[in-house]
């Protein structure tokens, strides 16, 4: 069984710790904020200016001056804050924001990352990534385990350009939680009904496996949340 | 008496000349001075050098110059895949492309706006975008020397604005006006709302007159709002 | 329920250890959290690194921290003559002082705060403050090699704060505080009144919470609004 | 004769144009605001973090939160704005502030400023003095011409630790206007009834007189001004 995109953002969403101050890529991580446990406050931040923001704008109600990194309508919460990037990147190159989540194309078992140059586009276009990736303390990976057409994504060395060399902290796949190490990747769990080695048959990189494994914490069944079995 | 205010968006970009360095605010469509940018369409400087997080959309504003062929150079983080009239131009090597991630493009701005003659970011460092760069260890980690960036016009896009040049700005739209207003030569902005001398609180002014040298009000273009849906990928 | 606000001065202040730096915000003592420091004073940490643009006055705040010996080095700009406890255990050899241009030392703090390795300022090149400095000539001008400045805490001042640790300050309040509460592991502020959250518009949070660490709110000082002569030297 | 105190704020208010934005020094120099000609607007800056600072604040009127940088309670124009120091910093050493008006203790031929070390002074003290003198493009001295004990403060060697290099373009003393330009001093006018035989006499560097070199138009008798003969 392999979680649906939902439910890796669900999965993503119990590790992220009261308070903390998180930054959301595009595509998995923006589907984290529906997925918070109840009474649990975290503060969003988008990095075009954006501290507590809020859900997505209701049609008809968006504010032409309120979007999000992604440019989509977003609204803001009580309490939040706006700045201009000169301050978000102070926020995040200070090594403020406490987390970040973000997509990838690859990720080496030694932390490397590679998000920003997908191969065979032509335009290159970097923004924030690299910033988040030198500068956030705690940098998860939300993705598939493997790509469209089933080809490993972490991998013993990266491929493409990367985004930061060693700046991965945790990944969180449709298959499994892999902790980066000093000593390399260290398997915490494992989607529900896997076995640590069909997990490492999708993975290039050696997987270590942690003492106490376990399956990962997912409802089968949740309003929003689908998983393809 | 002090008076930045201008009549008319033509009149306010008269003087942008043929290969002259602009900077250009907004993160896309938010707090972007499109009309501003229209009236530099119209009026004709070409051979540009254009600041910009991003390349613009397709025929209107920072798009629309460069589908006119106006800019030989873009210095931007994010030239979005979106950014069609950038992406012909650039595939047919016409313009020149500068990346720059996003946090070091306005570190940059605010450098050459302070004064300083650069400084040393962890960011890019072991990665393709800091080759060729200066790299020095500080306190046992790798950092790029970057330079200051300057430029001969910034295009800025504020909400309210004073005889002064001070400026307020609404939710989101600060991204790079406000730093792009403080590096170059002359700042020109776009505001929805011309208020009288004493009407902006001294606390509610996010950017001092003292950058600003020319504020046109002109009402919103109504083909810049645009909702999305939610959800999608950017 | 994140609530950075604390019930009292002495309970702010209780982690801080001997050794420690810390950063004092204010100029002179508007937006100087003078309380705070005074709770300090009583709780007894010693041996601590001062960064301050000042060096205080007599007894009370900072004067009174270094009168009570407990300061073993000031980083500062401008010791006023007037800083009558620092200048005598300055002129006793009692206490370190590295003199740093005001600029100079408001943006080692900014580059602290926003993780870069250091810049270049012209200011001091050619002086008796560049000596044993790296001196760079960029663009046929020297600069002035300048390391980033981090603590271990900053005290600071704003006017009001919410549960979120979001601030507002008024008029001439913000000087050094707002770039000392981005350079330091614990930042705790001193604000004249706690607003329920949203009490703050977006617009006017002038220093994001995600800076800070810990709010108290204390009614004013009395004796910290001393109207002086006008025109007097400073 | 030569001018008051006074007399010399006058003659250097003449001088600040339409529109300038002016940072003011202590001493001499705060004495400016009140002689701008009628209907010129001159924008003040105040290095702790003020656009548009308006007259000293009459008393029992004063706002504690309201100081400029030698810490007198001050009072803020329509128009005016608050910022932090490094902003503040930044309009200064970005040369965005168009002129400032300081003190010497000494100034050289070639512009060489020294200002911030007061000779018998242990305990030393630069403030904003030095991003002031490297930052500032039309950085102007007002002085007495002399010391207290009558030794001329115009030398061809700064004797005192230096504030900036070759920074000071103009020179408003008691006895003379003197510009400082590639070739050394040029001395432009010279107080009423002096001659520039008179002004040399008092100053260590050459001075080369100016063609149309002439006397000061400052009033002998006015309001506020006293000139002493």
């Amino acid at each position: 069984m392999t979680l649906s995109r939902e439910g890796i953002a669900y999965r993503v969403a119990a590790d992220l710790p009261e308070g903390s101050y998180v930054n959301l890529g595009i595509g998995i991580p923006s589907l984290i904020p529906s997925f918070l446990p109840d009474g649990r406050e975290v503060v969003f931040h988008s990095e075009n200016g954006i501290l507590g923001v809020g859900p997505t704008a209701a049609p008809g109600e968006e504010d032409p001056d309120v979007v999000n990194a992604s440019k989509e309508y977003v609204t803001l919460l009580p309490g939040s804050s706006v700045f201009d990037h000169a301050l978000s990147f102070t926020m995040i190159r200070g090594g403020h924001i406490t987390h970040a989540v973000i997509g990838a194309i690859e990720v080496a078992a030694n932390g490397d990352l590679a998000n920003w140059s997908v191969p065979g586009e032509k335009v290159p276009g970097v923004g924030g990534a690299m910033d988040l990736a030198f500068g956030i303390p705690n940098l998860f990976v939300a993705m598939t385990h493997v790509t469209s057409k089933g080809r490993p994504k972490i991998l013993n060395a990266c491929q493409c350009p990367l985004t930061a060399p060693r700046c991965v902290r945790r990944i969180y796949t449709d298959l499994a939680v892999i902790d980066i190490t000093a000593d390399g990747l260290l398997l915490r769990e494992v989607a529900p009904g896997l076995d640590p080695a069909a997990v490492q048959a999708k993975t290039e990189a050696p997987l270590q496996i942690a003492a106490g494994c376990r399956e990962m914490d997912v409802p089968a069944t949740w309003s929003g949340v689908a998983l393809r079995v | 008496m002090i008076d930045k205010t201008m009549a008319s968006c033509r009149e306010a970009v008269a003087t942008v000349f043929d290969g002259a360095r602009i900077m250009f605010g907004g993160f896309g469509d938010v707090g972007m001075p499109g009309q501003l940018i229209e009236a530099l369409r119209d009026q004709g400087a070409t051979d540009l050098v254009a600041i910009s997080n991003g390349a613009g959309g397709g025929g209107y504003a920072l798009g629309g110059l460069i589908q006119d062929g106006r800019v030989r150079k873009l210095m931007a983080s994010f030239p979005s895949p979106r950014a069609a009239a950038f992406r012909e131009r650039y595939l047919k090597g016409e313009l020149e492309l500068e990346l720059i991630p996003q946090g070091t493009l306005v570190e940059r701005i605010r450098a050459g706006g302070a004064g300083l003659g650069g400084f040393y970011t962890p960011t890019g460092a072991g990665t393709a975008l800091a080759e060729g760069k200066e790299i020095r260890v500080i306190d046992g980690r790798e950092y790029v020397f970057e330079g200051p960036l300057k430029a001969d016009f910034a295009f800025i896009k504020a909400h309210r604005a004073d005889r002064f040049g001070n400026l307020s700005f609404r939710r989101t739209m600060r991204n790079f006006n406000q730093i792009m207003a403080t590096a170059a030569t002359t700042v020109i902005v776009e505001v929805d709302e011309i208020v009288p001398a004493g009407g902006l609180s001294a606390e509610e002014i996010h950017t001092p007159g003292i950058f600003i040298d020319r504020v046109v009000a002109v009402a919103r273009h109504p083909q810049l709002f645009q909702p999305r849906k939610p959800g999608g990928a950017a």
